[in-house]
């Protein structure tokens, strides 16, 4: 049975190996074929689902050892897979929201004269998750955490010709490869604590060595966490990664990869266990960005920009839960799942409104839609009431575990947190209610659509029809249907998750657990969750839903503008990092030009002067030749005498 | 008389020629002067043949001779033809190559 | 000493009353020993006759055949002689004591015959300029005596004479240059020097073209030289008058202190040993001046370049060659007793020179005269040998003069090849893109260039090599590394000319490259061999210069 | 080494073959230009078979050194033929013998004459002789276990080089062609001197080596040296190590005598700029692990600080500057620099991983930058510019030669999944477990490589496309013979580099026992 791991990630693969080298032969049906595989990888995934839930909680665990990979003396990295509830977790969520991603997008890139390659990434993009959550060791999790960096990298800049989207994915690149840093020098530090990096003996003896090396190698992974999950200081590229298609927004920087960093710091639970500093750098982590997420998500106006920064503070979420250690991390993994339904299905009904409206992004240009795209109204809003907790709803479920658990933290912090996490909440709701609202109520506000390159992020059909006046319609069978999968997803899945807890005993034997008590009773949290998210939708529909919401975006307060530019945060990266950068690049460009250089030809012209003038003396006089003589043996005479001295 | 005094003598004849091919500037008076310079040694040679008692120096005194007249006849040649294309036999007209 | 020691010194009005010396007998002479000297000399004496009675028409080929017979056969006598264990076992002092014949002396003897052989074949060429009214010319003038641009030098043209006089010349010339290194007494050393430079003064003067600065060049060489002669000389009578003999063995016994000979009046007035020193060191100048080190090197750019380019050749590497042997053997046979005084003076010298030589080359636009540099920083890297002052001094020296002369001979016979209207393009500027018009000539520069520099697979570098390891062992590490900083530093402006022939475009009205006859053909490509073959499989000619490491005393 | 040799000389005719091979192609008469390339190509492709046999010959396990030679040849210096491979040397000769036929076949039309000037000028034929005969004394050098001999072929190989930087430079430059003439003599003669001073300083030492041992033999003197039999003082032993290790830093290039490299590889020709960098140069850096750690373990054990802070600089200066080009091929050389800094860090970090990474490392840069370097070639080629600036949506007119470029962007950045990726990561970790600070600044190299390769890739293959390029043409299928082999090369050793560590371990830990040093035990077994 373990046979069918390698499979998991061989099926993508083989897809993504065929249709990027195979040309244009397969233009034709390459997007079948790459759906098709990623199919397959999810049926496979499901029987060994079904297979693992057939053996007794303790032996659920497989391994596959495919071979050595980098045999050096006492350095052995190896092709191994370990399937455990936890990875087989991620595998379903990858490979299902995958298929369905792959459905939608043979509808939504139907004019895309490049579809045979977009699939290729897709797959490629699966194959490198996989191989991300199926590694049993973190060398080869770093090849898949680098794999999905590269295809997230091809996805962002898939329209190439686009400057901003080439920046965008140069820029998700580099701020990840920030992160990877963390992951490399964690390592580094594990092989020379440990003597090696396989997940078994790495965890199994966290507990041998000091507090301070474990801190270190914490801190190192939630560095690489941060650059994958977006989290503070690291988020500034999810923002931009919006200039994907809406399918590589709904599926890597939704649903999956952006959730790389909980699942990195899930797993390595046994260290951040035992290094209570890198746990509480964890929380504060993800409490900060929970909130910058929240608030950038007010400010924006392009729905998927507003979308990007909710994800942003739902991983937030996931991350301050793992940070709490046991009796956080199943309901990090548990939000992390709900979420991948309902962001998944909210991207993909953005997506679908865009591809009604002559992909126009800006939601003040959009309003009253319900009417013209009911499929995706529903669904959408489904999403909406998931994500902020509506009771019932999947995000319900999670989320209000995740507050419960911070205020389980106990002490001041326990208090803090729960109100950050209360506060999120109460945000999430605002900011979701405000897009539902600007996106699908009031009166229509749609206006011919400018030009490509004027919109951050025009999608390519956008040449052909800007400036017709958009005729909202819905959007066809192969898009609907998944968003109405998901939909079901985000209404269900919490629910049966949390029937007698099975989620959390599902993942028990690799997370463990312990349950969190918070000081004032489960009930109380949930009350006041409900509140807080009642208030903010109030407040939403008090300011959008009251009276009609203006075209042009009115200039707003210093925090509303200071939010719309991601805090500011891009702009400190330009003037610190790129404006230094090129000081720096250009004055060393000098340096090597001038003083490296121009020592050696400093020297060279030196011998050269010196030859000059040596040579005066050969001034053509054979009397001068005579005197030159003279003095030589003058000379000689004297140096033989004097070495006597005499 | 101290025949090192003939040595002295030899030296000074020397230094004579030497400062003579330095300074002069007529090739025919420089040669002169080489030439001077080599009967110093044959003066040299002789007087410490005569300390020594052997005959080793003059020997290479009359040696000396012949070549110094050898020197002549080539020497002569070349710096009449010199000055026969040149019409000057200053040895400081000869510079065309330096440097 | 005779009974007159006891007289202290002699009265100079009463005659020295000596008891009728024993009657002098006649002379011994090895004739067989001296056979390599004889023949050359003879030959050169048998092509004056030829000038003298042969007609003009038939002179040329005659000289040319008795000097080429007579060079192979002096060089056969060489190799006979070291096949007959004189170069080793049988090795001795000839001709009463005036003449050694060991090691050392053959194999310089042979080297010196070889490379006079192969540069002669250049001065014979006479395909490279244009014959005049009919007759093939080489590169000396018509009639020398006549004034340059005179009717007189026209008619010589027209009648088509020719110097045949070089080759008598060039015959005496190595004549002196045979006995030059294997002189084992002063006097003989002092004539053999004169033997071979009153003819090179004369090549000197004999060009063709350029005939001024030919003439200036041969008096500059002349007036030199001569004071240069005169400065050894002196330096002879000193060191005759510290030792009372001129024989090499009887001073270097002096000098050890194994014989007591000390002129009371000489003590009374002067410490002995200055006599010495001042001796050796002008005898030393005298030799440090044909071997162009510095600051003795003044006359050689100039001579070089004025010289007509065979004689350059034959000047470069064979006085080089004879002048080095003689200072060997006066350092190693003289005065091993008084290496403490002359090692730290001769690194000084040497020091100066490859430095000197190396830095003053890289500014230099004439290919003659930047040769002439270079040959003096090689000067230097020989002295560099020289100074290890052990038997694998000498080897790596006799070497090292090997190599280079045969690097030289071929060089300036391409410098004879490369030519324009006015004769031979010896300006640097001339030979930009040599290597696009004519890429062999180009590449076989190259590869002399790259000997020069000392780049591995050449036989510079094995010499180079063999040179400072000496060095190195005889304790002079200082002297190696500044001889590789000079070394960098010369291999600048070979590749200066590398990239002048092979990288920059060719002048429209650049020089072309004339065909030569089988006679500088044969030159160069003896040079390119001996270069290679040194340079990949040295270690024969190691061998023998090792076996020929030891001079007799 | 004993006098008893293999029965074969593989060593001697894998390299005699491309030497004669040389020989013949320049002897091709100018009229069959054609002829001479194909001679080349076919030349090098049996270097390639026999470069096979030496590495199925070659048992890792076996002894130290195999396939050896020994004959006499100088013995005035003390000198041997005497030849040999580890598994070090194993390596490098396969890349070397597998560089080589791409680089002919990159180079196809390079050296075609514009116009013909002389009936003699045959620049063609000189050109592909001149590669292979680079390739006959690489090999050689990569296998010679005589110092003498070694030093002769390091320096000896100078003058082909020279030739091809000097005399066959890259069409694509910008001003009048005078200036690029000038421009590249100007490349050329600093390359030349450049090396010729480190090789000379060099000669001075090996001198000073030969007064020391008496003579030349790698073996026999690292034995004496092992056994205690020879003694160097430590000042001796010192000043010998940094006259060798100079002459390798200048060849590798470190940082500070690495400006002849941009030169002498933006001047150049694609083909010849890989010739350098990818092949000529690791034998500088071979040659500090095999003759500098052998000969000279205490000095180098001794110089260690000193050369990894330098090979920190190179890392790092040589990415920013990489940032900061404006020129297409001085940006790849400027990024060698940098991989350079790395090799050199591994090797000095003296620990297993750090050597055999450092190993790895050659021969992955050799394959990575070929690729990236031929491409760009290719590109350049096109546009007729090596100015970044003058490019822009390239992928959109020529998708395939853009991913290629990508890929070999990605294989510099070194990307898992490619083989740089593990070389890096070895040379990483091996410097980390002796110098963790040392590990840590490094490992900003991996972003700087990342900023520098997708900056030149943004700049150059996406965005509107520009008029310059909109005609251009796709890669032909011969530049996609040259660079498929290489890509899947870079995949396959990305994914299963286990054949090639397996050839290289063992002679690392021969070079850990030379300079007497031990891995340092991970933390957690110390403390048990």
């Amino acid at each position: 049975m373990e046979n069918l791991i390698a499979l998991l990630v061989a099926a993508p693969l083989l897809g993504a190996a065929v249709l990027l080298c195979g040309g244009r032969r397969l233009d034709r049906a390459g997007h079948r074929l790459g759906t098709l595989l990623a199919a397959a990888s999810f049926v496979i995934g499901a029987v060994l689902f079904f297979d693992m839930l057939g053996r007794g909680a303790e032996e659920r665990a497989l391994h596959q050892h495919l071979f050595s990979w980098v045999p050096v003396e006492s350095f052995r990295a190896d092709i191994a897979f370990q399937l455990d509830q936890l990875s087989m977790t991620f595998v379903l969520l990858i490979t299902g929201v995958g298929t369905l991603i792959h459905v939608y997008s043979i509808g939504y890139m139907e004019h895309d004269e490049r579809r045979r390659r977009f699939f290729g990434y897709l797959n490629l993009f699966l194959a490198a998750m996989l191989l991300l959550v199926l590694a049993d060791n973190y060398l080869l999790l770093y090849f898949g955490w680098e794999g999905v960096g590269l295809a997230s990298y091809l996805l962002i800049g898939f329209w190439q010709h686009k400057p901003s989207a080439a920046t965008a994915a140069k820029k998700a690149f580099l701020v990840n490869r920030v992160g990877d840093m963390g992951l490399s020098i964690a390592i580094m530090l594990m092989f020379t604590t440990f003597g090696t990096f396989a997940f078994g003996p790495v965890l199994a003896a966290a507990g041998e060595t000091g507090e301070g090396m474990l801190t270190a190698i914490g801190l190192m992974l939630l560095l690489a966490a941060c650059g994958k999950s977006a989290q503070v200081p690291l988020q500034s590229w999810l923002g931009d990664a919006m200039e994907g298609p809406t399918p590589v927004s709904a599926l890597i920087h939704a649903a999956t990869m952006v959730t790389a960093g909980v699942y990195l710091i899930t797993r390595s639970g046994a260290i951040f266990n035992a290094a209570p500093d890198a746990q509480l750098a964890v929380v504060v982590v993800g409490a900060v960005t929970l909130l910058f997420g929240a608030i950038v998500g007010c400010a924006k106006d392009d729905i998927k920009k507003a979308l990007a920064g909710s994800t942003m503070s739902q991983i937030g979420y996931m991350i301050l839960a793992a940070g709490l250690g046991p009796i956080g991390y199943a309901f990090a993994i548990m939000h992390l799942v709900t979420h991948g339904f309902f962001k998944a299905g909210l991207f993909l009904g953005a997506g679908s409104v865009m591809h009604g409206m002559n992909d126009e992004v800006d939601m003040r240009k959009y309003g009253g839609l319900r009417k013209y795209m009911p499929v995706t109204f529903v669904t959408f809003g489904l999403g909406y009431l998931a994500i902020i907790g509506f009771p019932g709803l999947s995000g319900f479920w999670s989320k209000d575990k995740i507050i419960e658990a911070a205020f389980a933290k106990g002490g001041t912090e326990g208090w803090i947190l729960g109100a950050v996490t209360l506060l999120g909440a109460g945000i999430t709701a605002y900011y979701m209610t405000r897009v539902m609202i600007m996106t699908f109520f009031g009166e229509k506000r749609w206006q011919p659509a400018p030009d490509a390159d004027a919109v951050p992020s025009a999608e390519p059909a956008a040449e052909d029809h800007a400036g017709r006046m958009p005729h909202p319609h819905e959007s066809p069978k192969s898009m609907t249907v998944p968003m109405i999968l998901l939909a079901f997803g985000s209404v269900f899945a919490g629910g049966l998750f949390s029937l007698n807890s099975a989620f959390v005993h599902w993942l028990e034997p690799v997370t463990a657990f312990e349950h969190g008590h918070p000081p004032i009773g489960a009930a109380a949290v949930t009350a006041s969750t409900v509140v807080v998210l009642l208030i903010g939708v109030g407040i939403a529909y008090a300011q959008y839903g009251r009276k009609p919401v203006p075209v042009v975006a009115p200039r707003g307060s210093l925090l509303t503008r200071a939010a719309r530019r991601d805090l500011l945060q891009d702009d400190f990266n330009h003037v610190v990092l790129v404006r230094g950068g090129e000081h720096l690049t250009r004055s060393l460009v000098y340096m090597d030009h001038t003083l490296v250089d121009g020592v050696v030809n400093g020297t060279a012209a030196s011998v050269g002067g010196l030859s000059g003038r040596l040579r005066k003396l050969q001034n053509g006089f054979a009397r001068s030749y005579a005197v030159s003589m003279f003095g030589g043996t003058a000379v000689l005479i004297a140096a033989t005498l004097l070495m006597r001295g005499v | 008389m101290n025949p090192v005094n003939y040595l002295y003598l030899a030296s000074l004849l020397f230094t004579i020629g030497a400062a003579g091919v330095l300074i002069r500037r007529n090739a025919i008076v420089v040669f002169m002067c080489v030439e001077l310079m080599l009967n110093a040694c044959n003066l040299a040679l002789v007087a410490f043949s005569r300390m020594h008692g052997n005959l080793d120096g003059q020997i290479i005194a009359f040696f000396t001779m012949v070549v110094a007249a050898a020197e002549v006849v080539v020497g002569l040649a070349i710096i009449v033809s010199l000055f026969r294309s040149r019409h000057s036999a200053s040895v400081d007209d000869a510079s065309l190559m330096k440097l | 000493m005779s009974a007159s020691a006891a007289v202290a010194v002699h009265s100079l009005w009463t005659t020295a009353a000596e008891p009728a010396a024993d009657r002098i007998g006649a002379p011994a002479i090895e004739y067989a020993q001296l056979a390599p000297t004889l023949i050359v000399v003879g030959a050169a004496v048998v092509g004056v006759l030829l000038e003298a009675f042969v007609p003009r028409r038939a002179r040329y080929h005659a000289q040319v055949f008795l000097t080429v017979v007579a060079l192979a056969a002096a060089f056969a006598a060489v190799v006979a002689l070291a096949a007959g264990g004189h170069a080793t076992t049988k090795a001795g002092i000839v001709a009463m004591g005036a003449i050694a014949v060991d090691g050392p002396a053959l194999f310089l003897q042979g080297t010196i015959l070889l490379t006079s052989m192969v540069a002669v074949f250049t001065f014979a060429e006479r395909r490279l300029d244009p014959a005049h009214h009919g007759h093939r010319v080489d590169s000396f003038a018509a009639e020398a005596a006549a004034v340059p641009g005179s009717d007189q030098e026209k008619a010589a043209v027209k009648a088509g004479f020719t110097t045949t006089e070089v080759f008598p010349l060039v015959l005496f010339a190595v004549g002196g240059m045979l006995v030059f290194p294997a002189a084992n007494d002063l006097l003989t050393l002092f004539i053999a020097l004169e033997v071979f430079s009153l003819p090179l003064y004369l090549l000197c003067a004999v060009a063709r073209r350029k005939r001024l600065m030919s003439q200036e060049a041969a008096v500059k060489y002349f007036l030199l030289g001569a004071f240069s002669s005169a400065f050894l000389l002196f330096g002879v009578a000193l060191m005759y008058g510290f030792a009372g003999s001129v024989s090499y063995a009887r001073i270097a016994d002096v000098v050890d202190g194994s014989v007591a000979d000390i002129t009371p009046a000489l003590a009374g007035t002067m410490g002995n040993d200055v006599l010495l020193l001042i001796g050796f060191a002008m005898v030393l100048m005298g030799l440090l001046f044909k071997v162009g080190a510095v600051p003795f090197h003044m006359w050689t750019p100039d001579v070089y370049q004025g010289a007509p380019t065979p004689v350059t050749g034959f000047m470069a590497a064979a006085t080089k060659v004879a002048a080095f042997g003689a200072m060997l053997r006066l350092l190693y046979v003289v005065l091993p007793g008084l290496r403490w005084d002359w090692r730290p003076v001769m690194w000084g010298v040497a020091i100066v020179t490859m430095l000197a030589g190396a830095i003053v080359a890289i500014t230099q636009t004439d290919i003659k005269r930047l040769l002439a540099y270079s040959s003096i920083a090689h000067a230097g890297f020989i002295l560099a040998g020289v100074i290890a002052a052990t038997p694998d001094g000498v080897s790596s020296v006799l070497f090292y003069l090997g190599a280079y002369s045969f690097v030289t001979v071929g060089a300036f016979a391409v410098v004879t090849l490369v030519r324009d209207a006015g004769g031979e393009a010896t300006h640097l500027s001339q030979w930009a893109g040599l290597g696009r018009r004519s890429p062999l000539v180009a590449a076989v520069f190259a590869v002399f260039l790259l000997a020069f520099a000392g780049i591995p697979l050449t036989s510079g570098f094995s010499g180079k090599f063999a040179v400072f390891k000496a060095a190195a062992e005889g304790g002079a590490g200082t002297l190696v590394v500044i001889g590789v900083l000079s070394s960098a530093i010369a291999a600048f402006f070979y590749i200066r000319v590398i990239v002048l022939m092979f990288f920059s475009e060719p002048k429209p009205e650049g020089p072309t490259v004339a065909v030569p006859s089988p006679l500088t053909m044969t030159t160069i490509a003896v040079g390119v061999a001996v270069t290679l073959a040194l340079g990949v499989a040295p270690q024969y000619f190691l061998d023998l210069a090792g076996q020929a490491g030891v001079f007799v005393r | 080494m004993s006098e008893s040799s293999t029965v074969f000389p593989l060593l001697t005719v894998t390299a005699a073959l491309p030497a004669a091979g040389a020989i013949l192609t320049a002897a091709v008469p100018a009229a069959r230009r054609t002829a001479a390339k194909w001679l080349a190509l076919l030349v090098s492709l049996g270097t390639l078979v026999l470069a096979a046999f030496v590495v199925v010959r070659f048992e890792p396990d076996g002894a130290r050194y195999q396939l050896t030679e020994s004959h006499a040849w100088i013995e005035d210096f003390g000198v041997r033929y005497e030849l040999g491979v580890d598994g070090i040397g194993v390596a490098l000769i396969a890349l070397t013998a597998l560089l080589i036929p791409f680089i002919v076949l990159a180079g196809w039309h390079d050296a075609d004459p514009l116009e013909t000037r002389s009936r003699r000028w045959r620049p063609t034929q000189g050109f592909f002789a001149l590669i292979l005969m680079v390739e006959a004394m690489v090999i050689l050098s990569f296998a010679a276990t005589d110092v003498f001999l070694f030093y002769i072929l390091f320096e000896a190989m100078l003058i082909p080089m020279y030739f091809l930087i000097g005399g066959f430079g890259d069409r694509a430059h910008t001003g009048s062609d005078e200036n690029a003439a000038a421009q590249r003599s100007y490349a050329a003669v600093k390359f030349l001197l450049y090396n010729l001073v480190g090789g000379l300083i060099m000669l001075a030492a090996v001198i000073g080596l030969y007064v020391v041992a008496g003579n030349f033999s790698l073996t026999e003197i690292a034995e004496a040296r092992a056994s205690g039999s020879l003694e160097m003082a430590t000042d001796t032993e010192r000043l010998l190590f940094l006259g060798f290790f100079f002459a390798f830093a200048v060849k590798a290039p470190l940082w500070p005598l690495h400006t002849w490299l941009p030169n002498a590889m933006g001047e150049a020709t694609a083909p010849v700029a890989v010739l350098i960098t990818a092949v000529v140069d690791k034998v500088g850096t071979f040659a500090m692990l095999r003759f500098c750690l052998q000969l000279f373990p205490e000095a180098s054990k001794w110089a260690t600080p000193v050369i990894i802070a330098l090979a920190l600089i190179s890392i790092v200066y040589g990415a920013l500057l990489a940032v900061g080009q404006r020129d297409i091929k001085r940006l790849v050389a400027y990024a060698s620099i940098s991989h350079f800094g790395f090799i050199v860090m591994g090797i000095f970090a003296m620990t297993s991983q750090g050597q055999s990474g450092a190993t790895l490392y050659m021969v992955n840069h050799g394959i990575s930058t070929a690729a990236l370097m031929l491409v760009a070639g290719f590109l350049i080629t096109r546009r007729g510019s090596r100015l970044i600036a003058d490019y822009g949506g390239v992928q959109k007119v020529a998708p395939v030669l853009a991913g290629t470029f990508l890929v070999g962007g990605l294989a510099t950045l070194s990307l898992p999944g490619l083989a740089p990726f593990v070389s890096e990561f070895l040379v990483l970790v091996g410097t980390f477990a002796r110098y963790p600070v040392a590990g840590i600044i490094a490992t900003t190299g991996i972003v700087l490589a990342a900023l520098y390769t997708l900056v030149l890739y943004q700049r150059t293959m996406t965005g509107p496309v520009k008029e310059e390029v909109r005609a251009m043409p796709d890669l032909k299928a011969r530049e996609l013979v040259v660079v498929a082999p290489l890509i899947a090369l870079l995949l396959v050793l990305g994914v299963y580099p286990k054949p090639l560590t397996e050839i290289v371990d063992p002679a690392v830990r021969h070079t850990m026992s030379d300079v007497q040093q031990k891995d340092p035990r991970p933390e957690v077994e110390a403390a048990k």
